[in-house]
């Protein structure tokens, strides 16, 4: 856990690397200041941190580092906004502010035992890629069955983690990663399609399998009327909701749907709760 | 009265039916007998449920904004204060003319809800009002009551203008006498600030500010205020990055620059509605600050109440060689 | 001018606002401008209605 | 027992140790919660402050912490706990949304900034002692003479109040100051609590019957009934503002050069961009969904999350409204539409 005293206080930390994923997205790789925080930090996958940048504010992120890796957490963000920017104009060894993890994270523990599909669109493999590493990890491999990735972004340029999901995923055992892009590429070699109808092309069989999902809502629109086709059950398909938040700690009122909190309750919910929710996300 | 309600309902009802409007905004039955609500009619039977009389301060002129950028005709029931709104609004381009039908009605004055509010009984329904010429009585089921112009009036309404709408495609009624006191000085309170010296002024409006909650009722309410999106809420104002000018943090500097800020884009679009003062919470007077606008544009542009016309251009959005000025 | 007698209105010192018309071509008269400025600023001294009391 | 004299000399010895927060009226009549200098101050008289006096547990604008990163080093000050506070002439409603808030920032997530502050104030509670047009506080089972969530509830009995000492930190009170209170008169002070009590219930204006109003408006997401009620509404703040349990926050930045801080300050779900993305994506782009969210804020999620009602017909919303959006009538409209 991150500060227990005060929620809102951010703790100091340190960009140690920045590792360039797309035109405009960079994962941070940052390490808090105080070595016992460091190694007192535990988050689950999916989970939430409120980044600081001192000037010009805060911003909710997922953090897509694995919780098996402790020495450091990752964070994966594109410059869209005012914090974004500020943070893109960093350099290795900038200083922000951290607090956290705040969020429910993906509930890992029920998916023990099974195959789990995970479809990403653009950034959203970076939620995705914390439950992936973490599955991947040989220390939990075991406990997990086969591993789908589905992956698809705009353009090659857009597909973030491009080591992981190009070279690295495909290798290990017992999983499969399938890429895909929206249009066509000269140096290209891969399959170009949406997300959606790449999925329904590779159909994976959805009976007994978990589905993890993370991309723009279009996507997750149409994806999910693909995974229904494959028999993919509602409780076993998980997506992340994000909404704006101020405090994260269920306070400032902004990030609910109906009475829950995203912050709290959320970000992941199964698509029996998604269904439940009132349609205001 | 009943007269005007009536002729609004019947007009209202004509509308709907031929299909000439898609919807008639005017008052309705408010839930105390001191007010009445914006009410929002769509069908002829609706229509029955329009009201009209000295319990109507709102000025409707500013619901129009938020349909400007649908393709339906709208009716709108205006007094004479809010058809300067509904002026300065056609001026601007935020309301197409053809897709709008101006309801005028007469206004003797509205009253004051501060001050009759503690002399209704409690609990008391309304059941209608009288017009005595000097005195409007509140028919209630716990008796009549009566209130003289001359003391329950808005202050806004003793020193009134245009008692008739200056633009109107349909009158509910004839002319009544203007509510305003004989020989009224418009400029007169501001005049009095005007006289303190710069400490008191200072400690004047500190005092005030300090009070201002920044819940953007005054703006909100404002018929001036049309812009689709607020300076004070822009998603990224590059000026909010390097310090908290016009953020929602309250205090007294960020009240007062709000303040000013507001003072300034209203220029030549403040119509003296007087809704901003009616609104706000804690009581600022708000006119002050809009009315010293008014006059100075009046003394240095020649410039009259804005909305009077559609003729007449704003002083800021036209430049005269005659103009005064020491920058050249 | 609207804006400066609106300053005063509410108490703040007018000649805090200046306005000055400089062509593209009077690249001179900006640093005399804003020399003139400066000064007048210097002596009317920190601005301490609009200072955060915090 | 304690005379208004004893009263006012309490407030002045608590002045010297404490932050006194006490109703005060300003030259426009404008009665809010502010801090006093002396007894002298107080606005006794008052019937309902204009700004509930929740504003002393959450202050509108509240510095959180400092930064500096002079040097490209960052160094994180929190700013220092509040210090020991009263506040005085708290009525009933305003004690109930005070309970009400104190779930929202206690739980997993402790806010240390509200909490230090409820936990170093004694509140003194005063019964009011008549009902105005707007309240309606009865409905939601608070009688104007109720103490429940006072340390110490004061009731104004003929010349005299009497006191009720309701919490440790209210005994802790009235101990301080032994020779303020006398114990004589107390049997007649309980009767004439007990008398006001009967007048007041007599007086009420405005009831509503909440009997399966959550549940029904539960049903009521997609209902058109929102449209009708947004249409009215300006989108302004002042329901937000002056509602006892409203506690939307935004946390702002206030910095320059190397050194700044950030500001937690009243937020509200009816402005445009309380819910505004980065991306412009806003989940309540409209009014109607603004509206909505307040007044199922206000009638449900509130209860379902905390077990306590959202609204405590403190009636300041009712008085306040531009455009007279009234949630008594919202109630009993709630329970007649299909």
């Amino acid at each position: 856990m991150g500060n227990v005293e005060n929620c809102l206080l951010p703790l100091p930390a340190t960009i140690q690397k920045i590792i360039p994923e797309t035109s405009d997205v960079n994962t941070y790789r940052v390490t808090f200041d105080d070595p016992e925080v460091m190694a007192n930090w535990r988050n689950k996958p999916g989970q939430l941190a409120m980044i600081s940048l001192f000037g010009a504010g805060e911003a909710m992120f997922s953090i897509s580092s694995s919780p098996t890796q402790r020495d450091y957490l990752e964070f994966t963000i594109r410059k869209a906004g005012v914090v974004t920017k500020a943070l893109h104009s960093l350099e290795e060894g900038g200083k922000i502010g951290i607090r956290g993890p705040y969020g429910n994270g993906f509930p890992f523990d029920l998916m023990k035992g099974r195959d789990v599909l995970f479809v990403g669109g653009g950034i959203g493999l970076a939620p995705l890629r914390s439950l992936i590493e973490f599955m991947l990890d040989d220390q939990n491999r075991a406990d997990f069955g086969k591993i789908e990735v589905l992956y698809g972004a705009r353009s090659s340029d857009d597909l973030c983690f491009k080591q992981a999901v190009l070279e690295d995923w495909p290798k290990r055992p017992n999983c499969e990663v399938w890429t895909t892009i929206d249009r066509a590429e000269d140096a290209w070699k891969g399959h170009v399609g949406f997300v959606p109808a790449y999925l329904e092309e590779v159909g994976p069989k959805g009976e007994g399998k978990v589905a993890v999902l993370c991309g723009p809502p279009i996507m997750i629109k149409f994806v999910l009327v693909g995974l229904e086709k494959l028999g993919f059950k509602d409780e076993m398909i998980y997506s992340t909701l994000e909404l704006r938040m101020k405090c994260g700690v269920g306070k400032c009122g902004r990030c609910n749907i109906g009475h829950k909190f995203v912050c709290l309750e959320g970000p992941v919910f199964d698509l029996v709760q998604i269904k439940e929710l009132p349609p205001e996300f | 009265m009943k007269a005007v309600i009536d002729n609004l309902r019947r007009e209202a009802v004509r509308l709907l039916a031929n299909d000439e409007v898609k919807m008639v905004i005017g008052y309705g039955e408010g839930t105390d007998a001191s007010r009445t609500t914006p009410y929002f009619a769509s069908t002829p039977e609706q229509s029955a449920a329009f009201t009209w009389g000295p319990l109507c301060a709102n000025n409707l002129a500013k619901h129009l904004l938020d349909y400007r950028y649908e393709d339906t005709r709208l009716a709108v029931v205006v007094k004479g204060c809010d058809s300067r709104g509904i002026n300065r609004l056609l001026q601007d381009l935020q309301f197409p003319r053809e897709r709008l039908v101006v309801l005028g009605v007469p206004c003797g004055g509205q009253l004051d809800r501060n001050l009759i509010a503690p002399e209704i009984p409690p609990g008391a329904r309304l059941q209608g009002i009288e017009d005595t010429g000097k005195v409007y009585v509140l028919v209630t089921d716990k008796g009549r009551l009566s209130f003289p112009k001359d003391r329950f009036l808005m202050p806004k309404c003793y020193l009134c203008e245009t008692n008739m709408p200056v633009v109107a495609d349909f009158m509910a009624g004839d002319p009544v006498p203007s509510p305003a006191r004989e020989g009224s000085d418009r400029t007169a309170e501001v005049n009095e600030i005007e006289a303190l010296d710069v400490a008191a002024r200072s400690s004047f409006w500190d005092n005030e500010f300090s009070r201002c909650l920044r819940c953007n009722a005054c703006r909100n309410v404002c018929p001036a205020c049309s812009c689709k999106e607020c300076v004070f809420e822009q998603a990224v104002p590059g000026w909010q990055q390097s310090g908290i000018i016009g953020s929602k943090a309250n205090s007294l500097p960020e009240n007062m620059v709000f303040h000013l800020v507001r003072m300034f884009h209203v220029i030549g679009r403040c119509v003296d509605c007087g809704e901003c003062e009616r609104v706000c919470p804690v009581d600022i007077p708000l006119r002050l600050l809009y009315r010293k606008t008014l006059k100075d544009a009046h003394i240095l542009y020649g410039a009259g109440t804005p909305g009077m016309s559609t003729e007449v251009q704003s002083p800021l959005s036209e430049f005269s060689p005659e103009d005064p000025e020491e920058f050249m | 001018m609207l804006f400066k007698q609106m300053m005063e209105y509410v108490g703040l010192e007018p000649d805090r606002l200046q306005i000055r018309w400089i062509s593209g071509s009077e690249g001179a008269k900006v640093g005399e401008v804003a020399r003139e400025m400066t000064e007048r600023i210097r002596a009317l001294g920190p601005n301490m209605k609009m200072r955060d009391v915090k | 027992m304690i005379t208004r004299d004893q009263l006012a000399t309490l407030l002045d010895r608590l002045v010297e140790k404490n932050k006194v927060i006490a109703p005060v009226s300003d030259n426009r009549g404008v009665v809010r919660y502010t801090a006093i200098r002396t007894a002298g101050d107080v606005a006794w008289e008052f019937d309902r402050a204009k700004v509930p006096p929740k504003s002393h547990f959450l202050p509108q604008t509240e510095e959180l912490y400092c930064y500096d990163t002079t040097g490209g080093e960052l160094r994180i000050e929190p700013v220092p706990a509040a210090g020991r506070a009263v506040v005085f002439g708290v009525h009933p409603c305003d004690l109930r949304a005070i309970a009400a808030l104190d779930p929202v920032f206690d739980g997993v997530f402790k806010d240390v900034y509200y909490l230090d502050k409820r936990e170093r104030t004694v509140v003194v509670g005063l019964a009011c002692k008549q009902v105005l047009p707007g309240c309606f506080c009865r409905s939601y089972g608070i009688e104007p003479t109720d103490g429940e969530g006072a340390d110490l509830m004061l009731t104004e009995v003929g010349d005299r109040y009497y006191a009720e000492i309701l919490t440790p930190k209210g005994e802790a009170l009235v101990r301080e100051f032994p020779e303020l209170f006398s114990d004589g008169g107390v049997e007649e002070g309980r009767r004439g609590k007990e008398a006001l009590s009967r007048e007041l219930a007599g007086q009420f204006q405005r009831e509503v019957d909440l009997t399966g109003v959550k549940e029904k408006v539960d049903t009521m997401f997609e209902h058109p009934y929102w449209q009708e009620v947004a249409r009215k509404c300006i989108g302004c703040g002042i329901c937000t503002y002056l509602c006892p349990t409203c506690h939307c926050f935004d946390i702002i930045e206030n910095h320059s050069g190397h050194r700044g801080s950030r500001l937690r300050c009243w937020d509200s779900c009816m402005f445009t961009d309380f819910t505004l993305h980065t991306s412009s994506h806003n989940p309540r782009s409209t009014k109607k969904e603004r509206v909505r969210n307040r007044f199922l804020h206000k009638l449900s999620y509130h209860n379902e999350r905390y077990g306590l009602a959202g609204c405590v017909g403190c009636g300041r919303c009712v008085a306040e409204c531009p455009v007279n959006i009234d949630i008594t009538k919202i109630i009993a409209d709630i329970k007649e539409v299909d």
